[in-house]
């Protein structure tokens, strides 16, 4: 089930976090949480037999079965929220690696 | 009842009568003493002729702190003398004999010499002060304890007391409470400073401990003090154990035996040091003392 | 009429003025302290005695006040000893850091000690309480340690909470915070909660086992002219307290029985009280007697004589309790005389270590005197007031039978000869040390003055007790106890009769005697301290000849290895709470960013178990 | 006209969009933004439901001006306000970005959306990642960022589930169809905790919040009043309304319990945490961090008007003492307690202002904290919460021994006198704060006239 | 060892998660979502102020929201103030970077470590032209079909990094983006204001809604999907900028 392969994908993201010491790919993990996410959040819209939910010269708006636009509406909200945060997460990592020369947490010593 | 001035010449009366009677037997025990160490001892007045050349001696004096602690010292325990009951029916305030002014207006006089005695600057004083406080801090508890089983049973009044034990047929606390009596001669033993307590005068360790630096009047007056303090503890011993006495003679006579006994067996004695006063006491007389109070109070058997 | 609501306005009033006149000049800013110190005693005093204060509120609408027999009584004693306290402060407070804050916090807590005893619901209890704990806390680093404040507050506060969570435990019970509600609303186990609750605080303000740590601390290191203050006043807050935990909370215990017993039982929660205030008794007067600070071992005696306080409250007949009520005022008059003394000596000599004085009596004869009476008042020794409060406490003791709690009590009362002694001996008598032989003065008049009228009441409780003990009566009618029997002179407890103003009639006839024996004799020659016995030997050093330190060096080595128990105790519960500050550091503050994450899942995963499972 | 109530996240927002135009005007902009806002906030905003592009709730976004949200908004705008007023010139250049953190918080306190929420959690938390950038500390801030995104994913992940289970982004539609359908609160245990850890980590709860030493501990006198006292503040009073509402519904039974001992732990570690700190901001953060939990307890336990106060009391406090503390550090150097020994020997105002902020979170009397402390222990007292109660109080004894030591060492100079000056506007602020607290300790009739039923947003719905 | 505890801990959540979704009653199941219970039904019928029957493409005239893409009416119209928010994000998350990597336009970009040849930089140019343009067709018919002012800004601003990356020479005018950014945002507020003054409410769609299916149809959607695509366009072009800038060494 989709579902259950987002919740997936979140989990892995959490492992990825847990068990990474790198910059870089602790960002990548917070990316794979919030893709998981948002094929939960498309994946509670989903309808069986749905159509995508435009109306066309053949889709009127009660004629037929349509998905949730909502969760559609709000993954396109969480997306952009995702890219500004991983935006933000590299130009740090970007002046982290400027002030320690690296992206491995375990080398930077214990001043933060 | 109401005070006149007769109660307080009563009451003098009965301190100086204190002071002649431990006088007189102080020297009579002298006597005792030296014959039992194949001497022929001094004669029995010889206590008088001490104190009286001391009163005549000039002194030197160490500071009006010095002086005046003598006087509240000897005026304590005259205060003190002028509330003991002789016998169960003759004493001067009636039934303000309280038990607990005995052992406190005790301690002005004796806080009058600790006074002056370091007053006066020298160390070896002070150390006697010491070891005087310790002693009584060692002695006084357990005997405080016997205390409070008798006033517990007999009330607070010595006079009281006295004609508790004669009216159930001279039954005496040291019959009725035989525990209690030892703890209490024990105590009296250590009141007294008599070997093994006499730690806090040790001549040849520490001078003499308080009085070091006194001479002439001031001995004199503290000689008086010392007497009439022996008089108030055998006293409170005979009234609170024996039975009191019904008139005068039978003090007297109890006194003695008292005084004597204490004075033997201090004479084949040695000393303890002031610690081992203090861990003694806190041993075995306490111990008792507590039996004693539980036995007699808890459990109510008083034979 | 005196209305507190105003006294208070004007004490909040005049410590903003006192600021200002503090800072101008010191001088005149603390006798300002002292009128206005006066002015609220005399309001009390003079409309308090017999019952007119106005408790009317005009000005402040959440406040309400109630003027009771005990409040009043402890009011009273407690601002005297402010007042006589305020006569100092011209000679200390310009030395202080924050002088200008020293008056204002003086007066404040002031305030607050009205507010306390005059409140008449908890929550005005409470906060007058806790006001007095700041305000009273900021006073203390002013003088020697920083950290004493802190141990101070931290005991403070822990009895204050508990009196918080006793305080909400009746009102959860009885709907409101007013006094006499709440307290007849109890029963059962809320009873036995709030009373160990109340007591918690009874015994953390009044510095006994096993919340004494911070009584030396505090009053050892407090300003000198605030140690009075401490010892004599703001500790019988915890006294205020005890009264109502076990005077008027006192849960039903079950009851300590003996076969064959002819004695009246004493159920468990006050034979607890009772064992405890005993225990404060032996342990306060064997650190007093080891300690070689002059106000720490005072401290250490009112901690004493707190448990003296809790044993007569504990037992809880008529004769114990009226013992403990003139105990509260006598001790406060000894340990305020004692503690002023000795601020007095260490004003001249800066100095309140045994080991450094000695020989004070030639030039502080005066300050002398106050000392002694306080320290006979304080060991309980006719003529002074201790004695009455003692002799009733020992009455109601003998009439339970307690045996332990009299080795106590006796101990206690012993020992105390021996702490006061000491620093009788040391600071003042002895050899007069060579350092202070020059500077050292007899204290102003201004100082002298307070210490004197305390040193006169002090024999005043001793000799004529009735009259207080006639208004304690009163306190006992309204705690539902029967009066003690008292005549204008006599004292009738259950073993004998008193007559305290007899013992001190005869004793100055003793004295009389002797003074006249004295005086017929010969005269003695004057002779210097320096001509004493030492074995032949001239006398060089004097402070080697005076005997002060270690003084009862055979004594405290039989106890000496136990008497750092309970610091210890504390200090390691502060250690183990940080330790669990550091685990927790450790746990959750360290810096790998996974722990938080890991904590997320871990916490998920515990609730999801106990969902899906 | 209700809809005023945009103005306040409006302006500020188009503010900030036009500040990045010109770097000069930007803290104007900030100053003129901020300051209308309070100026709207109090006077023009009336109570009511603000209907968002003309849809009515649940279909449209809305938000609410209730006596809880309002404030709320007054705490943090003004807060605001004198936090930008005092450091406008040191950190111009971070006009926009605080702009927008302006207008994130106001839409924090005002939405009734649980995805707009979001979507504002997500503005405010980008923007406190770069306020905490002013600390030159990008590892304490990657940290940040990294918890917080996970953090309000969890809370998007939470109110995703609630959407798929009720069908609507509601909060009011979403509480009343539970209500109405009686719905199992163990149904809800995934979601609300969800949410709860969620919003956990922005409130610094124990253990969520790792974060806050890193951002808090190297704070200047922007990040650390901005981070510490208006950010807390709002989001305490964000997830008060949450949970007031929403999670409410589910935190019964053994999930109640988990959330209290969670909770009360919290509270007792974090004051031991205090407790083992020598640097005075690390006490201060770590103390603060025992005070959110405290005030999330409340809401839990649904107190809701001294949480409130509590919050109000709390930022306020820290306002004074994040600021003293940060300048001295600033000035100084060094946070370490003992090398700051003395530093009020000096400024002796500053001092007395900063020991009242103290005393206040103490809950010593006279001050506003004694107040609020007294009326919700009563108030759990009345709840009958007698061992949440005693953690409390056991608590409170710790951080009054901290707090007392970090007091005299403060006041009470060692060695080497230390010198920290402080400006005019400082000085200002701290006894303008010191005698709020002190009057709202003192006199307490504005504290019971407020509205006492604080958490009315049905009621608000009700009056339309 | 940690992380295999770590992975452990994190299947078991996930599982555990799983779980608890499949016995949630009211957790609808996969695929079988019942509209009808969801507001989203009323976002198709576009019925939320009143019922104007069934909407028909480019029949039906002025109903509450005149958008054929119903995803488009819900995030520029039915929670507009979300997209508001969210471009707001994007806005901050753009002046963070430049914040943070404190790029100026004095500084040097990113050097390449290839020489672009001839047939790169025109081939580039060229398509970055069609890139555009379907960007902006993109934008003008996101209330039509899929798209609108994220994607299409999103390809807008694609085309420029694939300058950037084909030309080493290039360099954009951070000012300019700043410019249009600022402008664009601006405008977005302004159009809510607009609402609240023309219309009742904030971000209220003031325009006739017109034909359903028409280009010129749906009142402010296609204005704010251009503002919004302007701005992310220039948001993320900014963005790409300053991380493809050289900064200023500064140890």
């Amino acid at each position: 089930m989709i579902q259950y392969a987002a919740i997936i994908l979140i989990v892995f993201g959490l492992y990825g976090l847990l068990s990474n010491r790198n910059i870089i790919k602790m960002i990548i993990s917070l990316n794979i949480i919030e893709i998981g996410l948002n094929i939960f959040i498309i994946s509670v819209g989903f309808v069986y037999d749905g159509i995508a939910p435009i109306l066309t010269s053949t889709n009127s708006s009660s004629a037929l079965l349509y998905v949730d636009p909502l969760p559609q509406a709000l993954v396109l909200t969480a997306i952009v929220i995702g890219v500004g945060t991983t935006a933000l997460g590299l130009a740090l990592a970007k002046k982290i690696y400027s002030k320690y020369g690296t992206f491995e947490l375990d080398e930077m010593g214990d001043n933060e | 009842m109401s005070i006149t001035i007769l109660n307080f010449l009563i009451g003098l009366g009965i301190a100086f009568f204190g002071f002649v009677l431990q006088t007189s037997i102080a020297g009579l025990n002298r006597k005792i003493v030296g014959r039992l160490q194949k001497r022929v001892g001094p004669r029995w007045y010889q206590e008088f002729l001490d104190i009286f050349k001391l009163l005549s001696k000039r002194a030197t004096s160490h500071g009006w702190i010095f002086d005046f602690g003598v006087i509240m010292a000897l005026g304590g325990i005259i205060a003190t003398a002028m509330f003991m009951p002789l016998t169960s029916t003759f004493n001067a305030f009636g039934t303000y004999d309280n038990f607990f002014i005995f052992v406190y207006l005790l301690a002005v006089g004796m806080l009058g010499m600790a006074m002056s005695a370091s007053g006066s600057g020298n160390p070896w004083a002070s150390i006697g002060v010491m070891r005087a406080l310790t002693t009584m801090l060692a002695y006084e508890v357990p005997f405080m304890i016997i205390i409070l089983t008798i006033i517990k049973i007999a009330g607070s009044s010595l006079t009281g007391i006295q004609l508790y034990q004669q009216a159930a047929g001279n039954n005496w606390f040291l019959i009725a409470l035989p525990l209690g009596g030892i703890v209490g001669f024990i105590s009296l033993m250590g009141m007294l400073g008599k070997k093994p307590f006499e730690t806090y005068i040790a001549p040849a360790e520490i001078a003499s401990g308080p009085m070091v630096e006194y001479g002439g009047k001031q001995l004199g007056m503290l000689f008086i003090m010392h007497e009439i303090t022996v008089f108030i503890e055998v006293s409170l011993f005979v009234h609170l154990f024996l039975g009191g006495a019904t008139n005068i003679f039978i003090f007297i006579l109890k006194y003695f035996l008292v005084y004597t006994l204490a004075n033997l067996i201090s004479n084949v004695n040695g000393r303890f040091k002031i610690d081992q006063v203090v861990t003694f006491f806190y041993k075995w007389p306490l111990i008792l003392a507590i039996v004693q109070a539980f036995i007699a109070i808890y459990l109510g058997w008083v034979i | 009429m005196a209305n507190i609501e105003l006294l208070l306005l004007f004490l909040l009033a005049s410590g903003i003025v006192s600021y200002f006149l503090t800072k101008w000049k010191s001088f005149v800013g603390s006798v300002f302290t002292i009128f206005s110190t006066m002015f609220v005693f005399a309001s009390l005093a003079m409309y308090g005695f017999s019952g007119q204060l106005d408790t009317t509120v005009n000005v402040i609408p959440v406040l309400s006040f109630a003027q009771t027999n005990i409040g009043f009584y402890f009011a009273i004693i407690i601002v005297f000893v402010y007042l006589m306290v305020s006569f100092f402060h011209p000679y200390f407070v310009g030395e202080y850091k924050y002088k200008n804050s020293y008056n204002v916090m003086f007066l404040l807590s002031l305030a607050g000690v009205i507010g306390t005893f005059f409140a008449d619901n908890f929550i005005q209890l409470f906060f007058a309480f806790e006001f007095i704990v700041w305000t009273s806390m900021l006073l203390i680093p002013m003088g020697k340690s920083k950290k004493a404040a802190v141990s101070y507050y931290g005991f403070s506060a822990a009895g204050s909470f508990a009196m918080l969570f006793g305080i909400l435990v009746m009102r959860s019970v009885s709907g409101s915070f007013d006094i006499d509600l709440g307290l007849a609303s109890l029963a059962g186990g809320q009873a036995t909660l709030v009373f160990v609750m109340f007591l918690v605080a009874a015994f953390s303000k009044l510095g006994a086992f096993p919340f004494h740590i911070w009584l030396p601390e505090a009053h050892g290191n407090a300003p000198h002219p605030f140690s009075p203050v401490l010892s004599g006043a703001l500790v019988k807050l915890g006294a205020f307290v005890a009264v109502f935990a076990i005077l008027r909370i006192m849960p039903s215990t079950p009851l300590i029985d003996f076969a064959n017993s002819n004695l009246p039982h004493i159920p468990l929660g006050q034979y607890a009280v009772v064992i405890l205030g005993s225990l404060s008794i032996v342990f306060g007067t064997l650190m007093a007697i080891k300690e070689d600070d002059a106000k720490k071992l005072l401290a250490y005696s009112s901690m004493s004589h707190g448990g003296y306080i809790l044993v007569a409250f504990g037992i809880m007949t008529s004769q114990a309790v009226a013992g403990g009520f003139y105990h509260i005022l006598a001790h406060a008059l000894a340990s305020a005389g004692a503690f002023m003394a000795i601020a007095a000596v260490a004003k001249q000599t800066g100095t309140t270590k045994m080991s450094e004085l000695g020989g004070m009596i030639h030039k502080m004869p005066i300050t002398y005197i106050v000392y002694l009476v306080a320290i006979i008042s304080m060991a309980g020794i006719p003529p002074m007031g201790g004695f009455i409060s003692k002799w009733l406490i020992f009455q109601a003791v003998i009439d339970k039978g307690m045996i332990f709690v009299a080795i106590a009590v006796f101990f206690g009362s012993i020992g105390s000869f021996l702490y006061v002694f000491r620093p009788l001996a040391a600071l003042f008598l002895g050899q007069e040390l060579r350092e202070y032989k020059v500077k050292v003065k007899e204290a102003p008049f201004l100082m002298l003055l307070p210490m004197l009228i305390i040193t006169a009441l002090n024999v005043y409780t001793g000799v004529i007790p009735s009259a207080i003990l006639n208004f304690t009566n009163g306190m006992l009618v309204d705690l539902g106890l029967a009066p003690v029997s008292i005549t204008m002179w006599d004292i009738v407890g259950t073993t004998g009769t008193l007559n305290p103003a007899l013992i001190a009639l005869v004793f100055g006839f003793g004295v009389v005697i002797a003074f006249i024996i004295f005086i017929v004799l010969k005269k003695s020659k004057k002779v210097t301290l320096m001509e004493t016995y030492t074995a032949g030997n001239f006398v060089h050093d004097e402070q080697l000849l005076h005997y002060t330190k270690d003084f009862y060096a055979p004594l405290e080595r039989l106890y000496i290895k136990y008497t750092t128990i309970m610091k210890e105790f504390y200090e390691t519960l502060a250690v183990k709470v940080k330790e669990i500050g550091r685990f927790g550091k450790y746990l959750f503050m360290n810096k790998f960013i996974g722990t938080t994450i890991l904590w997320i899942i871990a916490i998920l995963l515990f609730l999801l178990v106990g969902e899906v499972l | 006209m209700s809809s005023l109530a945009v103005l306040l996240i409006a302006i500020p927002l188009i503010a900030a969009f036009v500040s990045i135009l010109s770097k000069k005007v930007a803290p104007y902009l900030l100053l003129i933004a901020s300051l209308i806002n309070v100026i709207l906030l109090f006077y023009f905003v009336p109570d009511g439901i603000v209907v968002i592009g003309g849809y009515d709730l649940p279909y449209g976004i809305n938000l609410f001006v209730d006596t809880f949200s309002r404030t709320g908004l007054g705490v943090v705008n003004v807060l605001f306000l004198v936090i930008v007023l005092l450091n406008i010139v040191e950190f111009k250049k971070y006009s926009s970005v605080l702009l927008v953190a302006l207008a994130g918080l106001n839409g924090l306190l005002l939405t009734g959306d649980l995805f707009n929420l979001f979507v504002f959690l997500e503005i405010s938390g980008i923007a406190a990642y770069l306020i905490t950038t002013s600390n030159h500390k990008p590892l304490a801030t990657f940290r940040y960022l990294i918890i917080g995104a996970v953090g309000s994913s969890l809370y998007l992940f939470g109110l995703i589930i609630f959407y798929g289970m009720f069908g609507t982004l509601n909060l009011m539609d979403m509480v009343s169809f539970i209500q109405a359908n009686n719905v199992d609160p163990s149904a809800l245990v995934l979601p609300a905790m969800l949410m709860f850890i969620g919003l956990g980590v922005e409130a610094k709860l124990l253990p969520f919040n790792s974060w806050v030493k890193g951002v808090l501990k190297d704070s200047n006198t922007l990040s650390g009043p901005m981070i510490a006292a208006v950010y807390a503040a709002t989001i305490s009073f964000v997830f008060g309304r949450i949970i007031n509402n929403l999670l409410t519904l589910a935190f019964v039974g053994n999930l109640l319990i988990v959330v209290l001992v969670l909770l009360a732990v919290g509270i007792f570690i974090a004051e031991a945490m205090a407790f083992a700190s020598t640097k005075v901001r690390e006490i201060l953060l770590y103390s603060s961090i025992a005070q959110a939990s405290i005030v999330i307890l409340l809401f839990v336990n649904g107190i809701v008007l001294w949480a409130v106060y509590l919050i109000i009391a709390n930022a306020l406090s820290k306002t004074v003492m994040f600021l003293v503390i940060n300048k001295a550090t600033k000035d100084h150097g060094d946070d370490e307690s003992d090398s700051l020994q003395g530093v009020f020997s000096k400024n002796i105002l500053v001092g007395i202002t900063f020991s009242v902020a103290t005393l206040s979170v103490m809950g010593l009397p006279l001050f506003m904290g004694f107040v609020v402390k007294l009326n919700y222990l009563t108030e759990l007292a009345v709840g009958a919460q007698w061992a949440l109660l005693a953690v409390i109080l056991i608590s409170s004894i710790i951080e009054g021994i901290y707090f007392v030591r970090m007091l005299i060492k403060l006041w009470y100079p060692e060695k080497n006198e230390v010198t920290v000056k402080f400006d005019l506007g400082f000085k200002v602020v701290f006894v303008a704060i010191a005698l709020i607290l002190l009057a709202l300790g003192t006199y307490t009739a504005p504290l019971n006239t407020l509205d006492n039923s604080i958490d009315t947003i049905a009621e608000v719905i009700d009056n339309g | 060892m940690k992380n295999l505890i770590a992975f452990v801990l994190s299947v078991a959540l996930g599982v555990l998660m799983v779980l608890s979704l499949t016995n949630n009653d009211w957790f609808a199941q996969f695929g079988y979502v019942d509209l009808a219970d969801r507001v989203s039904q009323s976002y198709i019928d576009k019925d939320v102020t009143g019922n104007p029957g069934e909407i028909i493409f480019g029949i039906t005239s002025n109903p509450e929201n005149g958008a054929a893409n119903i995803v488009t009416s819900i995030v520029v119209d039915y929670r507009s103030f979300d997209t508001l928010g969210e471009v707001t994000v994007l806005f901050i998350s753009a002046l963070g970077v430049a914040l943070l990597l404190n790029s100026q336009d004095k500084n040097k970009r990113l050097a390449l470590n290839f020489k672009p040849n001839f047939m790169l930089r025109v081939g580039s140019r060229a398509l970055f032209a069609i890139i555009l343009m379907t960007g902006v067709y993109v934008i003008l018919h996101g209330h039509l079909t899929p798209g609108g002012g994220f994607p299409g800004g999103t390809m807008i601003a694609s085309s420029i990094l694939l300058l950037y990356l084909a030309d080493d020479q290039f360099r954009t005018k951070v000012k300019g983006f700043k410019l249009l950014e600022g402008v664009a945002g601006s405008f977005y507020v302004i159009i809510g204001l607009l609402g609240l003054l023309l219309a009742t409410y904030f971000l209220q769609n003031f325009l006739p809604t017109g034909t359903v299916g028409d280009l010129l149809s749906a009142g402010v959607i296609p204005i704010v999907y251009i503002l919004i695509g302007l701005k992310v366009g220039s948001e993320i072009a900014g963005i790409i900028d300053n991380f493809l800038t050289e900064e200023e060494v500064s140890l």
